[in-house]
């Protein structure tokens, strides 16, 4: 099956229509403010950056409802990419040879989808991730009205708040990096929504037959 | 109190019952949990609740409402067949020896000799010492009838009143079957721990081990520790109230325990200055300094002072200071003080300008005779009658009857607007004709002046702030309505104006008099130059007092009241002194405000100390002989004459006419009975054990307005309901203090958890309590500590209500309360003697609301 | 100390060295409250409320002496009165004053992610820097007696200040101050470990209570706020005194160890990247693309 | 303590690093203490008014005293040199500035008429001229002489004084001069219950 819909003029491939590049601008703008607060709240030797994002009350304020912003576009993210996001008999090959990946030995990779394994970790990882933050988010939102004899549940939420946006932030960092550094292009394409048929040839040639018809596996 | 607060320090041993200080004199108790602290002393609390001080007792005893002279009592008992009495105490401080008139008849039936059932009083004649000194040892030989005095009525004169014989008869070895000690463990030999159990409901084994612990202070003859007993309205307010108190004192002179630095009789007063109102004859029965009352039969003031003033009665080998004798100079001075120069010799020193009073018109008969139509015109400063009660209902309904009310307040209180209390409909507030004037006082902090204490300091305090508004000063309402009247009666004339046109009134502001300047006509001074006769100590004409001792007789002295002498003095106003060294280390703090009578702090000290004058105890010296000297010395002033030798055998208890400790109330004293007797409350939940045929007090007064009704268990008030204050509340007074709602905010009703589960009754709801007077609603507390009791065999339950709403404060007119008055409940039925109602004890039924 | 202000040496959320650590000899204040002698008359609640000016709030009534469940915003020191029934039968009505206990290593300071906002003082006082709370509630999570409270419309945590302005000018605290039966009592934790051992040993040996004994939790490093207990193998029975209080293990773990590893896994993972970066560089060269893709992709 | 210094040892006590940020002073102070609210304020002192024990109470009132200050109560707390007290206060006590500073108080005098269904304000010369003639007119109305065996007894029934438990020492005497005097027998006071 093709997509010619995805080929738009001047041989560029449109990757992110316009709701998945809001989606993802208004995800990155509640994450990295959500994240400079909450490196502020982590450590002292930050503290200033709350300071500077005019001041700590604020932030305080705010950090909860960017989380929600931020909550919000990841699930309609999940609404869009769920079904894209599956894991396949691919992504496990492509996990095996990931050390090629990593070391831009992108031609020994077998062919990627419209999102790699990689990718799909990121999503998964991004999801679950800010569902964990939601839920103990919400009990530090409002730790005083959690009754004492339920206190255990503000115990957890110190402990597993940080420790999930930890692993978001590693995820964060990878994808930064991929996106900005690693894979030229990438940037672009959820800036402008589209890539060169060469970037999607290399990064995801599954992808790449599919929309121009040479469909190895097919995607509903 | 006999002691002081600090004084409670001292102690060994703490009875506290009929009273609950930790709630209600907090900064009081803390000199008791001082003595558990630093002396290991024991605290027993006796009470029908457990308590905020029974949560820091050593030992707890649940007692029935009302039955704390059958406890008390018991303690008698214990004390004399175990052996655990001050024996040199008791012999020579106490009457114990005395002979007793043989006509006397003890209560077994529940009345003593002399009763009358017409007219409910006593003939009390018989309740006499025996004249004719010592018989020691001839008890077999007593038989031949004592001289009586017949009342021979002679020329259409009213007999003699019976009088105390002036030397009467003793056996000091306390054997004669009539000696007082020989009564009075016959009276209490029927007060056996299973009668007290039937009683009280303390079950045999805790009364006994309460027993034990109290009187271990004079275990095996030890004089040296002390037990003190500290009650309050627990006790006063019962139709028994006087009697109960009686007991508290013979069980203390039975232990010697009086007059000692941790002992005494220490009643804790409710109010900042009620033992000043008290001594300052704010009541109906006395003048200044517990003077006596003129009644109409005193045709002169003659007559007048030889009815008030005693003639000593005591074994003519003792001595008696007597010091009542004195009361001409004290009575003489005080009319000085209030007429000045209209009070002379030839007048009488104006003896008829002083009303005549030969009835009662003590608190609940003022609203029984205004209910009656008598009282037309009441003013009410600072006292908030209605929801003070007994019965609030009766008090509302004898306001709608006055012709004017005049309120002067710092708070909108219930008696003030009973006009508009709940339940008034808007046309019956329109037939109410009483005009009721409300006028905004100053609050204690705007005011200077002095107020008594429970430990009678007297201590001055000044003004902070000015008032508020368009307040004014107490004195200056009252001044100003006075001189009004008396210019009224310049112009106008009127019914017999002397007194009030020749009342002195000699202040710098006549309309606002200084209440400093009030204080030194209180303390009084001498009209003419004057001379201590021991001392050599001069006055001159003018000058202030130093001290009662001055007072004379011949119009040379004024004195507004004779205790309060020596409290303004040349010296300046030593209820302002503020030295709080105490260099004995007993708490005593001579050189702190001043305590009455003449800068004393514990009363009877001289029985502190030995026949020798030897302190009982070397470690608690307070006063004692000092032979070089030849006088009483001490760290305290002594309460004694002070050259009187320890040979000449002078009692210690200079105001009764024996000198020595009253086991035995001789004639008068008390209405009910030389010795107290255990009657019911006038709601009983059970007949008397004792006597089942006379169950009541014969001679407690009830009132008869349709108002006054009086509850059964047959009519189904079968729950004994008692009433009292908690310690964030101040009677109806911090119910305007956002602070004290803030801790208590709504009236609630203790009750225990049993009777909670009998009615269906959870902790919150809201609950009726109905007397037969009337109801009261509000929020049940279910508590551990009030424990239903076995009275005589019959499961009793009682419950407790602090009585600190009514219908006007913050939480009232928040809507939050049921505007109900707890005093809707209690009965219009007082003590015989202090004439205090009954506010605890009563009987209810509850239900859920 | 009464001249001797207060100094600060321990600070929440603070980077960098904290003025007046080790620098101050000085002895640190403790209030010793003697549950056996305290009679719940509520006097320290009132004297607490009046000197810090706390505004009123409503109260209903719950069955109970005791004013209010739990201490609130304004509302920072509590009696908490429970009837128990001891083993024998006997009633006990027991009254613990409840208040900020002063942990010699507060919970509440080390959960607090705000610079100053929680300080302690060289005397052992913890104090509440409301200027400076940002109002997460950490502290609340932080703190094993569940004394830190929100002020909902400011959204700033307030606490018994153990009278911070009394003490520095030399005064005791107000409740101190007020206790009509001196079961309060405040001096230096030495005096008052003394005082409350020798109270505690009179109690065992004169009075029927056997297990007397001091509250002075070890898992929290100490209180500045200690206890003489009846029966000190059981204080659970007043109102919930926690047996072994200790900052909890997730406050403990989340500022320790897990701050350490996230941030070497942090600044790990950016060094990484950026070693990745300068050995393997970008995936591939722009021109590359420029020439590879089949539709040209130039316009 | 004075102002300077506590300035000074605010400044003492302010943490290290902190440099301005983007304009922002990021300087968090560590101490910052509430001034002792009755450093300055006037000290009387006085008795609680409520129970019998007599506590020394000192009333804190701004402003020195000079002339153009209206003193108004910051705090009431226990007389630490008062023998019996030392300090402390109770529950009631302690609560006392509340019931000095309360806006329950009464402050204007008012009269209910007969069949009056609310407060009517009066002027204070009006009430007490009404009263001084009630006064009289009850007494002359009602005053007794003699009694029915003829013995003079010259009392008066129909007004009755209720006094209260706060009244001091000297006013209680100047209403037993003043209602003795009027014949007043219905004279009591909280003393009694």
């Amino acid at each position: 099956m093709s997509h010619p819909e995805h080929i738009i003029p001047h041989g560029r491939v449109l990757r992110y229509n316009l709701r998945e590049r809001l989606t993802h601008w208004v995800a990155a703008a509640a994450y990295i403010y959500l994240l400079s607060t909450g490196l502020a709240f982590w450590s002292p030797w930050l503290f200033w950056v709350a300071a500077a994002l005019g001041g700590a009350q604020v932030s305080r304020m705010l950090h909860p409802w960017a989380g929600l912003i931020f909550f919000a576009s990841v699930w309609n993210m999940y609404v869009m990419w769920a079904q894209q996001m599956k894991y396949t008999d691919d992504d496990r090959k492509w996990w095996k040879a990931v050390k090629y990946y990593s070391t831009n030995q992108d031609d020994k990779m077998p062919p990627a989808g419209r999102y790699n394994a990689g990718q799909k970790f990121l999503f998964w990882g991004f999801f679950w991730g800010s569902i964990a933050l939601l839920v103990t988010g919400v009990v530090l939102w409002f730790p005083e009205y959690i009754p004492w004899n339920l206190r255990f549940l503000r115990y957890l939420s110190v402990l597993i708040h940080p420790a999930t946006a930890l692993f978001t932030i590693g995820l964060f960092m990878i994808h930064l990096y991929m996106g900005l550094f690693a894979e030229r292009g990438a940037f672009g394409s959820v800036i402008r929504g589209d890539v060169s048929m060469a970037f999607a040839r290399r990064y995801h040639p599954a992808w790449y037959k599919e929309i121009v018809g040479e469909s190895s596996s097919p995607r509903k | 109190m006999t002691n002081g607060w600090v004084d409670i320090k001292n102690t060994d041993m703490l009875l506290i019952m009929g009273g609950n200080p930790a709630e209600n004199h907090p900064c009081g108790f803390k000199w008791a949990i001082e003595a558990k602290r630093n002396r290991n002393a024991k605290m027993i609390v006796v009470d029908p609740r457990f308590t905020r001080t029974a949560s820091v007792a050593d030992m707890f005893c649940q007692l029935r409402v009302g039955a704390d002279i059958a406890f008390l009592g018991g303690l008698i008992n214990y004390v004399i067949e175990n052996n655990r009495f001050a024996k040199d105490y008791l012999l020579n401080y106490t009457n114990a020896a005395f002979v007793v008139n043989d006509g006397f008849k003890l209560p077994e039936d529940g009345l003593y000799s002399g009763f009358d059932p017409a007219s409910q009083t006593y003939d009390k004649s018989t309740w006499n010492y025996e004249e004719g000194g010592d018989l020691s040892g001839k008890a077999s030989s007593a038989k031949a009838d004592p001289p009586q005095r017949k009342a021979a009525a002679s020329g259409g004169k009213p007999p003699a009143p019976p009088r105390l014989p002036e030397n009467p008869a003793y056996d000091l070895t306390l054997e004669h079957p009539r000696s007082v000690f020989q009564l009075l463990r016959k009276q209490y030999s029927r007060y056996t721990p299973e009668m007290v159990e039937r009683i009280t409901g303390v079950p045999k084994e805790q009364f006994l081990k309460v027993a034990d612990l109290f009187t271990s202070v004079r275990k095996d003859g030890d004089m040296q520790k002390v037990g003190t007993i500290i009650y309050a309205v627990g006790w006063t307010q019962h139709s028994s109230g006087t009697q109960t108190i009686r007991t508290a004192a013979m069980l203390q002179l039975l232990l010697g325990n009086v007059g000692r630095a941790g002992g005494g009789v220490n009643a804790l007063r409710g109010h900042s200055n009620i033992q000043g109102a008290t001594d300052m004859a704010g009541i109906f029965d006395n003048l200044p300094g517990y003077l006596k009352v003129p009644v109409p039969a005193d045709t002169d003031f003659k007559a007048y002072i030889e009815r008030i003033t005693p003639k000593p009665s005591k074994p003519r080998v003792w001595d008696s200071f007597n010091y009542w004798w004195n009361t001409p100079k004290f009575a003489v001075s005080f009319l000085k003080a209030m007429y000045g120069d209209a009070a002379t010799q030839q007048n009488d020193w104006a003896f008829h300008y002083l009303p005549k009073v030969d009835r009662n018109y003590s608190w609940t008969y003022i609203w029984d005779n205004m209910y009656n139509g008598v009282v037309k015109g009441i003013f009410a400063f600072g006292m908030n009658g209605v929801a003070i009660g007994p019965d609030s209902k009766k008090n509302i309904d004898a306001l709608k009857k006055a012709d004017w009310l005049v309120v002067g307040e710092i708070y909108p209180d219930e008696t003030s607007e009973f006009w508009r209390s709940p339940g008034i409909s808007a046309d019956e507030m329109k037939k109410i004709q009483t005009t009721v004037y409300r006028l905004p006082c100053a609050g204690f902090a705007e005011k200077d002046g002095t107020f008594t204490n429970s430990a009678r300091w007297l201590q001055w305090k000044n003004a902070a702030l000015p008032m508020p508004g368009d307040c004014r000063l107490d004195q200056a309402i009252v001044a100003e309505i006075f001189l009004q009247v008396r210019e009224l009666y310049k112009k106008e004339g009127g019914k017999f104006p002397d007194p009030i046109l020749k009342l002195a009134w000699g202040y710098t502001d006549p309309l606002n008099p200084s209440l400093a300047e009030v204080l030194k006509e209180i303390n009084g001074k001498t009209f003419a130059d004057a001379e201590d006769p021991v001392t050599k100590v001069q006055l001159k004409a003018g000058q202030q007092l130093p001290g009662f001792a001055w007072l004379k007789d011949d119009g040379s002295t004024a004195c507004g009241n004779w205790i309060y002498c020596g409290a303004f003095t040349e010296a300046g106003n030593l209820t302002a002194r503020r030295d709080s060294s105490d260099p004995s280390g007993l708490g005593i703090h001579q050189n702190w405000a001043f305590s009455w009578p003449a800068n004393r702090r514990v009363l009877y000290n001289r029985a502190s100390c030995d026949l020798q004058g030897r302190p009982w105890d070397p470690a608690r010296r307070q006063v004692w002989w000092n032979q070089a000297a030849a006088k009483w010395v001490g760290h305290d002033v002594p309460d004694f004459k002070a050259d009187s030798k320890p040979n000449d055998h002078m009692g210690p208890f200079i105001m009764n006419p024996e000198g020595v400790g009253r086991l035995f109330a001789p004639l008068g004293v008390i209405a009910d009975g030389p010795f107290p007797e255990h009657y019911e409350p006038t709601e009983n939940p059970i007949e008397n054990p004792l006597h089942p045929g006379q169950t009541h007090n014969p001679v407690a007064r009830r009132f008869k307005t349709p108002d006054d009704k009086y509850g059964t268990p047959k009519d189904g008030y079968d729950i004994i309901c008692t009433t009292y204050r908690l310690t964030e509340h101040y009677h109806y007074w911090t119910k305007n203090n956002p602070m004290n709602v803030q801790l208590v905010p709504e009236p609630f009703i203790e009750m225990p958890e049993e009777l909670a589960q009998e009615k269906g009754i959870r902790g919150g709801d809201t609950v009726k309590v109905s007397s037969i007077r009337g109801t009261y609603i509000a929020k049940a507390m279910v508590t551990k500590r009030i424990k239903p009791m076995i009275i005589d065999g019959k499961k009793t339950f009682q419950i407790g209500i602090p009585f600190h709403w009514g219908y006007r404060g913050i939480a009232e007119d928040e809507g939050k309360t049921q505007k109900t008055l707890a005093n809707n409940l209690s009965p219009a039925v007082i003590d015989p003697n202090a004439y205090t109602p009954e506010f605890k004890g009563f009987l209810v039924k509850i239900e859920k609301a | 100390m009464s001249q001797a202000i207060l100094r600060v040496q321990k600070i929440s959320g603070h980077a960098g060295s904290v003025p007046g650590e080790d620098t101050q000899r000085e002895y640190t204040v403790c209030k010793l409250i003697d549950t056996t002698t305290c009679i719940g008359c509520k006097a320290c609640e009132v004297a607490c409320m009046e000197w810090n000016d706390l505004p009123f709030g409503e109260t209903v009534f719950g069955n109970t002496y005791q004013t209010m469940p739990e201490t609130r915003w304004n509302y920072w020191n509590l009696i908490l009165f429970n009837e128990h029934e001891r083993e024998d039968g006997s009633l006990m009505w027991l009254m613990r004053k409840n208040q900020c206990m002063h942990c010699a290593e507060p919970g509440c300071l080390a959960a607090c992610p705000a610079d100053g906002a929680i300080v302690q003082y060289t005397n052992g006082i913890v104090d509440f820097q409301q200027a400076n709370c940002i109002g997460c509630g950490y502290c609340i999570t932080g703190c094993p007696f569940d004394i830190p409270k929100m002020n909902p419309k400011t959204h700033r945590v307030f606490k018994c200040t153990l009278c911070t302005d009394r003490v520095s000018e030399g005064l005791e605290p107000a409740c101190i101050k007020s206790c009509p039966t001196g079961c309060l009592h405040f001096g230096s934790k030495d005096d008052m470990l003394e005082l409350a051992g020798n109270r505690s040993k009179q109690l065992r040996e004169h009075s029927n209570f056997p297990n007397a004994g001091v509250y002075d939790p070890p898992g929290v490093g100490g209180t500045g706020v200690i206890y003489v207990l009846h029966d000190a193998s059981n204080p659970e029975v007043y109102g919930g005194l926690p047996k072994n209080p200790r900052v909890p293990w997730s406050v403990k773990l989340w500022k320790g160890p897990l701050k350490w590893l996230g941030n070497v896994a942090m600044v790990g993972g950016l060094i990484g990247l950026f070693v990745h970066y300068l050995r393997y560089g970008p995936k591939e060269r722009e021109e590359e693309d420029l020439v590879s893709g089949p539709g040209g992709g130039k316009t | 303590m004075n102002p300077a210094r506590r300035d000074f040892l605010k400044l003492a006590t302010v943490g290290g690093a902190a440099a301005a940020l983007f304009g922002f002073d990021l300087k968090p102070a560590y101490a910052q203490l509430r001034a002792l609210k009755i450093a300055r304020a006037n000290e009387t002192r006085s008795t609680c008014p409520y129970c019998s024990v007599s506590c020394g109470v000192i009333i804190y009132t701004i402003g020195d005293r000079a002339k153009n200050v209206t003193p108004q109560v910051v705090h009431v707390e226990g007389d630490p040199d008062h023998p019996i007290n030392r300090g402390t206060l109770c529950p009631k006590g302690a609560s006392l500035e509340q019931d000095i500073l309360n806006e329950r108080r009464l402050l204007k005098p008012q009269v209910r008429r007969p069949g009056g269904t609310d407060w009517e304000d009066i002027s204070w010369d009006e009430a007490i001229s009404e009263i001084a003639q009630k006064v009289k007119k009850t007494r002359d109305e009602t005053f007794i002489e003699t009694d029915a065996t003829g013995h003079t007894v010259n009392r008066l029934e129909s007004i009755a004084w209720t006094g209260g438990c706060t009244d001091t020492n000297e006013f209680n005497y100047l209403v037993v001069k003043t209602m003795r005097a009027l014949g007043v027998v219905h004279l009591e006071n909280q003393a009694r219950v």
